[in-house]
């Protein structure tokens, strides 16, 4: 802190993967990819997609045709001015499996969306054209666990096809990466920001520290403490660790409700748990207010809705969820002849995420109206494990933020034969889902995104409480580092004052 | 002697062949696949399923185990599923970390531990002993990670006099390094050092009774001398005994105290492994653990002799 | 030199030591002249060692508490002054210690344990100090050779050891030497040897010695004056020679009593046959086996015969290591026989059926050598009594029990003993309790490894006599080892001499001992100091004259 | 220098040490000030007071409610581990000692191997084998310790052998079985009593630690480790969550090492009258 904007340093609870964006990556590798590279678009701070590198795009009639205009003047970290080749290149990058794109399932038709060509008309101009018309084409672009499809330059790999280092055109150059301690990136002076304000992964970005270190720090009670003491400038945190850092001369604290969902799982496949009866009986014994409070120490926001409440898709209708009900939950409970058979939650104890406390609260409150739960603490892998083979009776479980409706709907449902992992198992929900994805006009698809949201609620095959909490935490003398709705920090906001 | 370690060392490689069996074993009975852990919560069945080949994980056990040997025959431990790191280079260097702290600690636990248990055998009974004997008893009954972060809470956060977070290598800057350092060392110097002030205590008393004890005093040889020269050797045999067996428990097993101080060592690393399910690094640990252990008890069994000429001969 | 001498070199007085208010050595008092050798004797636990171990303040610790002066080369001492006392050790006062084994340092080479004393007591040079040191080496009978400082302690025998120790102390000229049982450890032989170098030594250098030991007979030989101790008193002190002619206190009657004699004993029964036979056996210990190389097996008994008879004690006598015990082991049954033949009332014990066998083995018992370690320590005598009665199955719970009281009746000790512990017990009343074990079945063959040779004098004597009543009694037949010809003398019929695991001399007792044949025999019994009876009362010390004298010590 | 009896004090505080948590866990099982289960989110962390005598936890449970039932099972998973140590190690101890041969090799090759993976680590392991339920620790916790066991076991039963006192019993003519039972086991009690007493003070540390890693038993359920591992989170203020369940181990610890000593020096035959 020897001048104002020098470092800063953040805390980070795991290392990245790789500085390869959208192949061997996590969360943490997506946020620090996320200030070295950009993609043609990128997702607002309500999810909603804008442009990034493109300056802005037309999409054709028919709806196969996307074209993308490219924004002038902007310069890889090389000092290499970024032109529609290069977009070229890097989408065949990135489509060529031997990259071993995460993403590549989602554009070669796999999963539904294809793309049939990829070129430059000229140099500030790239087309893309699809085999069938979709909605999901740019949300899955803007996708940072894609890697926002980076634009990155050709030095980034060697002759072999190996990569190096990213080379991109975001607001931070990639520094010096220190396994497992800390990773270090330097700001680009020569980054040209768009003129909008800053919103979300797009919009203008003004990087003003010159260097920003992130430090590895597993443990959240360290963390805290390194806040403390002054070790750390800035971290987000979880709900919980927070809590001790109230009222903490030097540090400040600022929340956000993200694109994670906390809920629990249902096994609607269970002996037991597939009579709805007795999911209602669970869901109206919850008291969601208290439950998200609880496990979140009061900062998270109630909903039961799989649509986040900081997305720009909540609305009104997400806002209806179960009324707590203990006296109509017995009676339920006794009609379904439920009998005090005992009913495992499985949760974990990562740090990360508030497992454990929904699992302990629901615990709490399914007991109050005679549903024998139990809890049962597993390590993270093999709940994962469990869940992804299905075999569970009930899971305390936080999914991972996605942007697009449609999406957040995709990874709950679907064919249990063939994905065990999916929780909701309805094909009427199934097909709105492929309605959803294909309608690109935004009034018709909140109405399917209502849909969807009242029949999730009516089947009850998994019960949401709330939104993911993130907690921006840092001193005093940093400015500008806000919790949004992707749950990463964003430090080319951020400057300190001394 | 030299010859001696190495035919020590053909004749553990039996041992470490049952380890290295043990820990694949060991692995793939556990539950959670590292495909999955890779990927997350949104894997499909095409993403896993490539993943699983790049690994090699799709192939059958004992195929997997036979490519997995002759790797490290070869002197290579494979890379780490989660990083794509290289395993030796990441095992050497976590090592180095764990190393460092543990060696500094047992060197100062025995320079303290030695003296101060001799010194309570030689006034035995008297107030000093009892004392000693009770301070000892204490320390040995608070667990390393208990003390960690009650200095923790102290030195870093009350007192704000040491750093709380992060790690900077000795290689890197000395003198930040040592800060680093004081801390983890200071928790294991104080746990280790109980058991063997006691040791120390209990061995020495043992020697004390004996007849060339006397024998010595009565040539007219000063306490001083009886205690560095005539009991100190007899003695320590013990407490070397212990000393390899609290330093391979140590190089392997002070995975709290990283966790603590949030250190980059050799426990950590393999903990994590086990959490990520990173079969390559886990495996590489615990084989690297494994024959450091018998290593390290070899080196003790073999300086042995230096203190008690007997053993030799057994 | 006598007690008026003018001023003693050493006057020790008003000597008490008390350990937990119990009075262990009780105002002793007493003097030695210049170039003087005295003994203190008495049995175990009679205060010798603390008292001696006190005057260099080399008390164990935990005892502490005393009370006593010595007046020593003209100056006073008070004997709990320990800083001063440490100032009189190495050059005016050296001590040897009973145990061989653990008197040297086994960490430190010989060479540095024997410099230590010299570096602290006189300022030569190192080479001088080496040249002492080799000089003395070669006085105590060790070679002169350099390569021996290199060594450690535990790459020599006992006996080495103890010449070790006495160099080590030697070379320091100490005005008084105080030896404490400086021979007990070791072989009969090597014991003669030892204690003959180390007073050559003393006499030559001219210093006085306080000699410890419990065998009167021994320290006899040696001592110009002998003090008594019993129960940490002085009861009794003189003259050697007019002390064993006319002992006055009851306890050091009781001590020349002990001594072994001859006695007539009554030849047993004649038989038709040897109740044990032994033919031309032989005994093999494997070697350690080796990968890829032959294993060397060690011959430890090479073609011996012997027979026993009903009623009859037959001594197994020979230097450590001949191969007396292997041969008890395979009696018993513990090693197998390599070769040769064991009969059994006249039967080859390999003809037998199983059953018949098994007779034989519950016929058959031993009494071991130590009995500290012979006696299971978790259990009662009760229980170890009534340990060889359970196999047999023709008595009940009553009889065994009627019969363990009877036992151990008959072995000297009352019903009263029967709940106690062997760590409760002396080691006299252990060997009782082993001895109740042996013949609580009335077996027909006894086979005692060294029996008394862990216990003093007194004991000895006591043990020997209950087992020549016990066989009278029960009259079975004995194979007694020993390397003790006093016990030989006291209770054996017959004698068979063992060297390197063969027979080399055999022959009824008295003609053995009195004019025994081969070298090693005569050896035995020259390191064999005896006292004899007087016609008038008391003792006097007797030079034992061979046939054919011959083997001197080494 | 002055004499202090020492022996008796250490058993005596010992023993109230561990007897007092002992009556904890006991009285733990049937009755508890709260349910230590029982969440109550209004109350959460409250410093203790006259209703919470040792506070509230981050779910508001009662601390002192989980404390006495960490203590059963947290002292009933060390003792079991101990005792299924020691009966799998008395085993294959004598097994190995008293045959010899093949079967020692054999047994000696699988300790040393198990020896090599330091205890915790195998633990670690095989929980995740297991699955980390209290009998998934015990087992590996036993696990970790038999190899000790297995070999002081083996090593007193090659010296009894050739004991005199054994060779006796050979003479009077009892089966070799007799003989170990009888002659051989009693007398390995000794070493093994001041040995599982030290593995009982390891095995409670080996739970702690293992909970603190996360790995050990699961919560809800609570032990000294876990709840001590959870409160790391309310570290700075409220450190009570931290203190008591910490001092529960050291105090368990400390009890376990005085009447350790106490048993050594008891049952030092140097010490016996
Ligand atoms: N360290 C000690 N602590 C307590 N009592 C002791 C200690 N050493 C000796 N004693 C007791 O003091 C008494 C005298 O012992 P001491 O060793 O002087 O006998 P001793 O005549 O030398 O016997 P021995 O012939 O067996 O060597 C004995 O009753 C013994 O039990
Ligand atoms: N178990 C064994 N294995 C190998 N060699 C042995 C064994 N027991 C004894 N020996 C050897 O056999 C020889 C005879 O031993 P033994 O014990 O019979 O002698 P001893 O005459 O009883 O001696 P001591 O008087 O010392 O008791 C010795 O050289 C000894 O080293
Ligand atoms: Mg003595
Ligand atoms: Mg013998």
């Amino acid at each position: 802190q020897a001048a104002s904007n020098e470092t800063v340093t953040v805390a980070m609870n795991a290392d990245m993967r790789s500085t390869q964006p959208g192949v061997n990556r996590d969360g943490n590798t997506d946020g620090v990819m996320m200030h070295v590279v950009e993609g043609l678009v990128g997702y607002r701070e309500d999810g909603s997609v804008g442009p990034m590198l493109a300056e802005r795009y037309d999409i054709s009639e028919d709806g196969l045709t996307y074209t993308f205009h490219l924004r002038e003047g902007v310069r890889f970290h090389n000092g290499e001015t970024m032109t529609a080749e290069y977009v070229v290149w890097s989408w065949d990058r990135w489509m060529d499996p031997e990259t071993e794109w995460r993403c590549l399932a989602d554009f070669d038709g796999t999963v539904g969306l294809e793309v049939t060509g990829v070129s430059a008309p000229d140099e500030h101009t790239v087309t893309m054209t699809l085999a069938e018309p979709s909605a999901l084409l740019l949300a899955t672009m803007a996708r940072p666990d894609c890697g926002v499809v980076a634009v990155v330059h050709p030095d980034s790999v060697d002759e072999e096809g190996n990569w190096i280092e990213p080379i991109g055109t975001g607001p931070y150059k990639f520094g010096r990466w220190d396994h497992n301690r800390s990773i270090e990136l330097n700001r680009f002076h020569d980054y040209v920001s768009r003129d909008e304000p800053m919103d979300g992964y797009v919009g203008g970005k003004q990087p003003t520290i010159e260097t920003v270190r992130i430090l590895i720090v597993p443990d959240p009670a360290t963390v805290v403490a390194g806040l403390q003491s002054g070790d750390i400038d800035a971290a987000m945190l979880g709900s919980a660790d927070s809590r001790s850092l109230r009222g903490v001369p030097g540090v400040e604290l600022a929340v956000a409700s993200n694109g994670q969902r906390n809920g629990l799982l249902i096994q609607t496949q269970d002996p037991l748990l597939s009579d709805p009866r007795i999911r209602r009986a669970m869901a109206l014994a919850i008291d969601t207010e208290q439950a998200a409070l609880g496990s979140s120490e009061g900062l998270g926001t109630p909903s039961n809705s799989n649509v986040p409440v900081a997305s720009a898709w909540y609305g009104e209708m997400q806002a209806q969820g179960y009324e707590y009900d203990p006296e109509a939950a017995r009676a339920l409970l006794a009609e379904a002849g439920y009998n005090g058979e005992p009913i495992e939650i499985i949760a974990n104890r990562r740090p990360v995420v508030p497992s454990y406390n929904v699992a302990i609260i629901a615990q709490a409150m399914l007991q109050e109206v005679g549903i024998n739960a139990q809890v049962n603490t597993m390590e993270w892998a093999t709940q994962l494990d469990r869940y992804s083979r299905g075999r569970y009776q009930m899971m305390s479980f936080t999914y991972s933020p996605r942007f697009d409706p449609a999406l957040m709907f995709e990874q709950i449902t679907g064919d249990k034969r063939q994905e065990p992992r999916k929780v909701w198992d309805n094909s009427q929900a199934i097909a709105l889902i492929g309605e959803l994805s294909r309608t690109e006009d935004d009034a018709s698809r909140q109405a399917l995104v209502d849909e969807l949201h009242t029949m999730m609620i009516e089947d009850t095959p998994l019960l949401f409480f709330f939104p993911g909490v993130s907690v921006a935490a840092y001193r005093e003398h940093v400015e500008g580092f806000t919790p949004w709705f992707g749950e990463n920090p964003r430090m080319w906001a951020v400057r300190t004052i001394l | 002697m030299f010859l001696h370690i190495v035919r020590r060392l053909g004749a553990s490689l039996p041992t470490l062949f049952l380890v290295s069996v043990l820990i694949f074993l060991l692995l793939r009975l556990v539950p959670g696949d590292p495909a999955q852990l890779l990927l997350g919560d949104l894997a499909t069945e095409q993403s896993l399923a490539r993943v699983r080949q790049q690994m090699g994980l799709d192939l059958p056990w004992p195929q997997q185990y036979l490519i997995w040997t002759g790797q490290v025959l070869q002197g290579d431990f494979g890379r780490s599923i989660q990083t794509g790191q290289e395993i030796l280079p990441l095992i050497l260097r976590r090592f180095g970390v764990t190393l460092s702290i543990v060696a500094v600690a047992i060197v100062i636990a025995a320079l303290i531990a030695i003296p101060v248990g001799m010194i309570a055998a030689w006034k035995q009974n008297s107030r000093l002993d009892v004392g000693l004997v009770a301070i000892s008893t204490l320390l040995l009954s608070i667990p390393s990670f208990w003390m960690g972060l009650l200095l923790l809470l102290f030195f870093g956060l009350h007192l704000g006099w040491l750093p709380v977070v992060g790690y900077v290598s000795l290689a890197e800057n000395f003198q930040r390094g040592l800060l680093y350092l004081i801390m983890p060392v200071i928790t294991l110097v104080l746990v280790e050092s109980g058991t063997l002030v006691r040791m120390m205590r209990s061995s020495t008393l043992e020697v004390l009774r004996l007849d060339y004890i006397s024998h010595a005093r009565a040539k007219g040889v000063g306490e001083r001398t009886v205690l560095a020269r005539h009991a100190f050797p007899n003695a320590f045999g013990p407490t070397l005994t212990l000393l390899g067996i609290m330093l391979g428990n140590l190089l392997s097993g002070i995975a709290v105290v990283e966790t603590v101080f949030t250190l980059p060592g050799l426990g950590r690393l393999l903990v994590e492994g086990i959490y990520a399910r990173d079969y390559p690094v886990v495996q590489g640990c615990m084989l690297f653990i494994a024959a450091l252990y018998i290593l390290v008890n070899i080196v003790i069994d073999a300086i042995h002799p230096l203190f008690d000429p007997r053993v030799k001969d057994t | 030199m006598s007690l008026d001498d003018a001023s003693p070199l050493l006057a020790v007085s008003g000597l008490t030591i008390e350990i937990n208010d119990k009075l262990v050595v009780d105002d002793l008092s007493f003097a030695v002249a210049e170039g003087e050798t005295i003994a203190i004797v008495g049995e175990s636990g009679s205060g010798k060692t603390l008292a001696t171990r006190s005057l260099l303040g080399l008390l164990p610790s935990g005892v502490n508490c005393r009370v006593g002066s010595m007046r020593f080369k003209g100056n006073d001492y008070r004997l709990d002054d320990l800083e001063a006392l440490k100032t009189l050790r190495g050059h005016s006062l050296g001590m040897i210690f009973q145990e061989p084994m653990t008197s040297l340092n086994p960490a430190l080479r010989i060479g540095q344990q024997l410099h230590e004393g010299l570096k602290l007591h006189t300022r030569l040079e190192r080479a001088e100090r080496e040249r002492r040191i080799l000089a003395m080496l070669e006085r105590v009978g060790l070679a002169r050779d350099r390569a021996l400082l290199e060594c450690y302690p535990h790459e020599f025998s006992g006996g080495m050891r103890q010449r070790i120790m006495i160099a080590s102390v030697m070379l320091m000229a100490p005005a008084l030497i105080v030896a404490d049982e400086p021979t007990t450890a070791l072989d009969a032989v090597v014991q003669r040897e030892v204690m003959e170098t180390m007073l050559a030594l003393t006499r030559e250098a001219g210093n006085a010695t306080i000699l410890i030991s419990h065998d009167l007979a021994m320290v006899a030989h040696y001592a110009s004056r002998v003090l008594v101790m019993c129960q940490g008193k002085l009861v009794e002190q003189g003259e050697t020679v007019a002390l064993l002619a006319a002992p006055r206190h009851p306890y050091t009657r009781k001590l020349l009593d002990a001594l072994p004699r001859r006695v007539a004993l009554a030849p047993p029964a004649p038989a038709e046959h040897p109740v044990l036979a032994l033919q031309r056996a032989v005994i093999e210990y494997a070697g350690r086996r080796r990968w890829f190389r032959p294993t060397v097996s060690k011959r430890a008994v090479d073609c011996v015969s012997l027979e026993v008879a009903r009623g009859e004690t037959v001594a197994l006598v020979g230097a450590s290591g001949s191969g007396k015990t292997t041969v008890a082991k395979a009696i018993v049954g513990l090693v197998p026989l390599h070769s040769g033949e064991m009969c059994f009332d006249g039967r080859s014990l390999a003809g037998m059926d199983r059953s018949r066998r098994r007779t034989w083995r519950l016929d058959c018992q031993m009494i071991q050598q130590d009995p500290f370690s012979s006696l299971d320590p978790r259990m009662r005598v009760r229980q170890i009594v009534d340990e060889p009665l359970r196999l047999d199955a023709a008595l009940d719970r009553g009889q065994r029990l009627a019969r363990v009281n009877e036992v151990i009746d008959e072995v000297g000790l009352g019903v009263e003993f029967l709940e106690r512990f062997p760590h409760q017990l002396s080691g006299g009343q252990r060997q009782r309790v082993a001895i109740a074990r042996a013949i609580a079945r009335k077996p027909r063959f006894i086979v005692a490894d060294e029996p008394t040779s862990a216990l003093d004098m007194t004991v000895q004597k006591q043990i020997l006599t209950l087992l020549v009543e016990l066989q009278r009694r029960y009259g079975f037949a004995c194979l007694l080892i020993t390397h003790d010809l006093g016990v030989v003398e006291q209770i054996a019929h017959r004698v068979l001499v063992m060297e390197q695991g063969r027979i080399v001399e055999s022959g009824e007792r008295d003609q053995v001992l009195d004019a025994p044949r081969h070298a090693y025999t005569r050896r035995l019994l020259m390191s064999l100091p005896q006292l004899a009876a007087r016609a008038e009362g008391g003792f006097v010390l007797r030079e034992r004259t061979l046939a054919g004298e011959g083997g001197a010590p080494t | 220098m002055k004499r202090l009896s020492l022996p008796p004090l250490n058993a005596l505080l010992g023993g109230l040490l561990l007897g007092i948590l002992v009556a904890a866990a006991l009285v733990g099982l049937v009755w508890t000030p709260f349910d230590p289960l029982r969440i109550n989110i209004l109350g959460r962390l409250q410093a203790p007071d006259t209703l919470h005598w040792l506070g509230t936890d981050e779910f508001g449970r009662d601390v002192l409610s989980r404390l006495m039932d960490a203590a059963f099972t947290t002292l009933s998973i060390s003792l079991l581990t101990v005792l299924a140590a020691v009966f799998a190690g008395v085993w294959l101890g004598v097994l190995s000692g008293y045959l010899g041969g093949l079967v020692d090799r054999l047994v000696m090759m699988i300790t040393n191997t198990l020896l090599a993976f330091p205890g915790i680590l195998l633990a670690l392991g095989l929980l995740s084998v297991l699955g980390n339920s209290r009998y998934g620790i015990v087992l590996a916790l036993a696990l970790a310790y038999t190899p000790s066991v297995v070999r002081i076991v083996r090593g007193t039963v090659r010296s009894l052998r050739e004991s005199d006192y054994v060779e006796a019993a050979r003479v009077m003519g009892h089966s070799e079985p007799f003989i170990l039972a009888r002659h051989i086991l009693p007398n390995c009690l000794a070493p093994l009593i001041v040995l599982a007493t030290s593995m009982l003070g390891w095995a409670i540390i080996s739970e702690s630690a293992l909970s603190f890693l996360g790995l050990g038993v699961p919560p809800p359920r609570p032990t000294w480790g876990n709840m001590l591992a959870a409160s790391r989170e309310n570290l700075a203020d409220a450190a009570w969550l931290a203190v008591f369940p910490g001092l529960c181990i050291s105090f368990a610890l400390l009890g376990v090492n005085l009447l350790g000593d106490a048993l050594r020096d008891f049952l030092d035959p140097r010490m016996k009258p």
